[in-house]
């Protein structure tokens, strides 16, 4: 066993730290909001910043412009910008999308795509959710119909993140009725603004807009966008669900160490920190993002070697998503008649950040896959027990 | 021992349920919730017609004369619909208190105003951000905090430190050195900060301040406690309703154990709340309600009510998330109710003491 | 509404003060534990105490020797029993059986056994549970085989409280094997001692014995120990589950509420008090107990009045048991290292109660429905949400 | 960074299971449990024989010169199988005390004897309820409480006020004026009040205060953690495994959303416990863990492991509240190792005092 840092994971996050040092935040203007995930908020300014810096390609392999770094370097960066608050919201979804390029993309999207990725200029929004097909992804309609070298897409899209803000969108469509139930989805990268697509923000409970729905109506893709063999979208989406809920969640322990702190300096700031219960109830949080930090990272050790995963990542998503409601919660206590102000509003404590949180956070234990949803994917796949029966 | 409300207050929840279905649909109170001004005139000026801002008012004065536990119901209904507008300071926390703590001018003056809505009052009684000191000369400085619909109130009852007393006041809005400044809440209510720079108040202006102080904080903690519950119960049915019949895999997602369970712990938690709720206002409405239960009522609701609206947003899914959607409006309500007139660490110390524990 | 006492209810409250006042607890030796429920240990001694004042018929018709008092006479001895902590352990199954033969007991049941229970000599074991038959009744496999006047039942009971200590079991059998699903049940009276009963002691975690297992090895009951129509006992059971429910938690809350009073003082005493989070604790315990009893009597009035009752005393018997299993955790970290000291060790705090509550505590909410299955009555039950298919 | 254990760990872990898994069967274990000297000779002598007592122990005294974190890992299993007996005072926290904080006669005398588990040592320096004073004139007063299986140990190391100061001495155990009275306690753990009546002491029983206290502390906590986090696992495989094979309507219960979530709980309390635990005293190994390290695994793993004993409990239902099921002794096994090095709050004050909150 050994849970230290390597000397050069070590000398990189002093790299990144000194790169948040000299490069204040607010220099960077926001497109989008922070939903709360630990990501921060979206900016394509700051995403071109880490472009500048190589380090959003720097994991890839150098036949595709990288630097080979192991993948903990993508770890180090992601707590340190999560720690410091910095608006990286689109660079998991662009690192999902390289990796998938890099993989098993066309040349197209990979003389197109990828330089596009690396420099911090392309970014991502999934299309993989409908109005009726909410956890259960196989229930989807929108469907993409082959014409010559193209395929047309058409369907209905929803709850897809930055949509409207991002540079494309990956559309999980189904390519084949014939085919049996997991078989005949198909992904496509489809630029933004190509014609036929109408892209609508939702409107949150935050007030603000993370949220959009996309309407396809007739969309014309060339068939060298399309993500993988035809037919096997659902299969390449199971095999990368474990990454994906891994890669949506990990900074979330780091960002909320940060509002941890925050707290803890609040509560020195009032005077609650004489309070032996609030004492203890930051000092169990703060147990309590050790231990989330713990499960990532042993899902990190099984990711990078390769070793099977059945319940980890989905544990430390359910576990990720109920200790920041759990965190906002205890914020919200420790305000007391400040709590509900806004971020932005006269007398606002800790900037309303808690109130945004508490109101986000409600979200994150749906997206991605309710926890109901994932305590069954732990139970029946991590644990062997039987599964419920499908139909009444 | 009974649980049934009296056949009078069973008439004035439907025909309160009725008519805010009516006056006051959900799509209209997310309207004047986003509005920031978010005052209806209309709506106020119906509810006025019906006898609700009256209706803890004497007759001799204007109004109907129910007592607390009659009020209490009826604001149970405006958590349900999450009815907008100053109600509970106005016609609830300001009556009471006037009419335990006013002089027979000040109730003369404002009583028969307020039981038609012409004329609103609200109140800055809440120690948390009070900075407002009364000097010698009877001169009102600093600030207060979380004053809600200061902005169409005609007058204020506040309360400020006096060297060694406390002493609260009754002002008109718009006095000279009154300034009120927006805070911005994520619930549809609308804060104020009261500032006052060397207002003066003379010593008509005063009210008896203990009294005065502990109606309103018993007054306003069960207003404040049956806008949750009506709010929780609102949730409860949304959540039934929709378990019942959204359709995930084949079956309803309340054929689940999972949502069938969470719907149990549902009704547990409105239905105790409303237990305690009750009870403790049918005590002050006999005049014999001790802090404690009252203390007890909120406190336990501020926990329960906030559980049954996020457990709502569980079973929703991601259309709860959005703001079109009923169900945030009421948990934000929920929440800016759970902190105004004593928070949960306030109302359980009050507790603590009552069960004897020593300091 | 109406939330008082009357002025009757007061006077009796009173009455039982004074007489818990004359009759120190000391003086009633105890026969069984304390299981933790709320009614105080098994005492024979302190039952005949009640059954001298009258208490236990009081409630009876007059023609049954009862002086025909209102309902909430019982709830006012309760609460004032369980606040003094007193050992009326049998008290509930006593009146529960009283009703039963009052509504449909044979007339040598009348004769025999109603005046031994108005006495408090006469107590009842429930042989409701078979080791294959848990929260399912309708798999019990308990037969009970007409033969001229008497009955012959052979079977295995299990979980039966007190069995040992009490003087008749309610021995829930099947006189059909034809009839369907839930008619062809049958529950007979049994005094112990009968030949063929075999009663031994189950030990539980506590190192005590409160359940039994009895094996009936051919047990022949005359005919006039059937109580209820035959075949009709399961209708009778399910028509009295919300009334046993009721009856067999109603006393928590004021039990809950002396151990709460007991950990006051202690907080007092040790200075613990002083601390804000557990004042805190404390103080919300204080309000869901108060919670708890607004429940009860709220399924009392419904008892009282006949009103129908869907979800309410299952509600009531969930939150009961597990308001008591966070007590007595509350408890526990209270004590901190002496939490684990038993009664009657040396330097035991509280008298070592807490240790036993929360063990005993642990097994509330699996005895008379697990709180999943009361959870999923409320749902289907009272919601009207759909139930789960049956079988996989 | 690597969660693997390494393969000399491994085989610990797989020959320790083996072992007790034929020593020390669940009933072997409820017998010692029940009995009231609670201590099983042949188990201990056949434990020496492995080398365990040794472990921490460097080779030139007799040990094997292990990790903390080896240790770690082998009362892991020991938690897991219920094993009863002094390891944890004895083989660790003295052990790991002494060879920190006691002189070179100190380590030549008990070491050896202890590697061979001939020798015994108990420690009391834990806070509550401990009266202890030393005197000017070298004289031991007072009584320290919850001492583990003092009764079969032969020599104590106990701390105690002298004056100013702090003091941990080492004395044998049947030193005159020493008296061991039983506590009672419902698990397995034989627990102890060690009065002193005036008992000589001197210089050379000394040990270095400020170390010894927080070797001790740190070993002892992540000991019980590991305990704790053994009982735990193992409640976490009989649950499934009942959970798999009991049926009930028809089904398997394992089958019901309601157990299978409970179970999934199980999962994530138990596997960040561990990891938790392994960093902890990986970096203790390292000779680097931050106090707060410690006491966050202590802390979290005491309400984690406790939680998944209780739901553990709720999955079995009436079965697992036997005295003859194997589950209360894991779960009464997890309750006294919580309390044991520290409890909750003690813990949570420290981790309090690390992330900067100010008193």
């Amino acid at each position: 066993m050994e849970f230290g840092f390597s000397a050069a994971e070590q000398a990189f996050a002093d790299e990144v730290r000194a790169f948040l040092r000299d490069n204040p935040l607010d220099r960077f203007p926001l497109d989008g909001m922070d939903a709360g995930y630990g990501s921060g908020a979206h900016s394509r300014a700051f995403m071109k910043a880490l472009g500048e810096r190589g380090w959003i390609s720097m994991c890839w392999p150098e036949s595709f412009g990288g630097r080979a770094e192991p993948m903990f370097f993508k770890l180090v960066l992601f707590e340190e910008l999560a720690l410091a608050g910095a608006p990286f919201g689109p660079l998991a979804g662009s690192w999902q999308t390289a990796d998938a390029i890099i993989d098993y993309g066309t040349e197209r999207l990979r003389r197109e795509v990828l330089p596009a990725i690396a420099r911090g200029e392309a970014t991502f929004w999934q299309g993989y959710s409908e109005p009726d097909a909410g956890s259960d992804l196989l229930a989807l309609k929108t469907e993409a119909r082959r014409d010559d070298d193209h395929y047309v897409i058409r369907g209905h899209k929803i709850w897809s993140s930055h949509a409207g803000i991002a540079t494309h969108g990956l559309v999980f469509t189904r390519t084949s009725r014939e085919a049996r139930r997991s078989r005949g989805f198909s992904m496509f990268v489809v630029p933004n603004g190509t014609p036929g697509m109408d892209i609508r923000p939702i409107r949150s409970l935050t007030g603000g807009v993370y949220h959009y729905e996309v309407f396809l109506d007739d969309v014309r893709v060339p068939v060298e966008l399309m993500l993988g063999p035809e037919g096997e979208g659902f299969q390449a989406l199971l095999n990368g669900l474990d990454s994906d809920r891994f890669w949506g969640r990990f900074y979330k322990a780091p960002a909320l160490e940060r509002v941890l702190r925050r707290l803890v300096d609040h509560a020195n700031a009032t005077g609650a920190s004489a309070d032996a219960g609030l004492r203890r109830r930051l000092a169990a949080m703060a147990a309590e993002l050790a231990a989330l930090r713990v499960l990532f990272y042993r899902a990190a050790c099984l990711l990078r070697d390769g070793a099977p995963i059945t319940y980890e990542t989905a544990v430390a998503k359910i576990y990720a998503d109920e200790t920041g409601q759990k965190l906002a919660r205890l914020g919200m206590d420790l305000l007391g008649p400040w709590a509900p102000l806004r971020p932005g509003s006269h007398e606002a404590r800790v900037d309303g950040e808690i109130s945004h949180a508490y109101l986000t956070s409600l979200g994150h234990t749906i997206a991605g896959g309710t926890a109901e949803v994932l305590r069954t994917t732990v139970a029946v796949r991590g644990l062997g027990l039987p599964a419920e029966p499908r139909k009444a | 021992m009974d649980f049934r409300p009296s056949s009078a207050q069973q008439l004035l929840v439907s025909t309160a349920r009725e008519f805010l279905k009516k006056h006051c649909p959900p799509e209209r109170a997310q309207q004047i919730a986003l509005d920031s001004r978010g005052f209806d005139e209309t709506l106020w000026g119906r509810m006025a017609e019906l006898g609700w801002q009256g209706l803890l008012i004497p007759p001799d004065l204007g109004g109907s004369g129910g007592s607390l536990l009659d009020v209490i119901v009826l604001v149970e209904e405006m958590g349900r619909a999450s009815t907008p507008g100053p109600f509970v300071p106005s016609a609830v926390v300001a009556t009471a208190l006037l009419l335990a703590a006013g002089s027979a001018d000040h109730k003369k003056r404002l009583l028969p105003a307020m039981a038609t809505g012409e004329t609103i009052v609200s109140v800055a009684l809440d120690d948390a951000g009070n900075t407002l000191v009364l000097d010698a000369r009877g001169r009102l400085r600093g600030r207060a905090l979380f004053v809600e619909s200061a902005h169409v109130a005609h007058a204020l009852i506040v309360a400020a430190d006096a060297g060694d007393d406390r002493r609260v006041v009754l002002l008109p809005a718009d006095r000279r050195g009154v300034e009120r400044r927006p805070l911005d809440a994520i619930g549809p209510e609308k804060l104020f900060e009261v500032a006052c720079d060397g207002v003066s108040v003379v010593a008509e202006e005063w009210l008896e301040p203990a009294t005065a102080r502990r109606v309103a904080l018993q007054a306003g903690a069960l207003a404040r406690t049956a806008e949750m519950v009506g709010a929780a119960q609102r949730v409860l049915e949304l959540a039934v309703e929709h378990a019942k019949t959204r359709v995930q895999g084949g079956r309803p997602i309340g054929g689940h154990q999972a949502i069938q369970h969470a719907c149990a712990d549902l009704v547990r938690d409105v239905d105790a709340s409303r237990g305690l709720l009750y009870a403790a206002a049918w005590r002050a409405s006999e005049g014999a309600a001790p802090a404690a239960d009252v203390a007890m009522a909120k406190a336990y609701a501020s926990e329960a009510c906030l559980a049954v609206a996020r457990r709502g947003h569980q079973i929703f899914g991601a259309i709860g998330y959005c703001e079109e959607h009923p169900l945030h409006l009421l948990h934000k309500r929920i929440l800016a109710a759970s902190v105004d007139c004593g928070d949960l660490a306030t109302h359980l110390e009050q507790i603590a003491r009552a069960i004897g524990l020593r300091a």
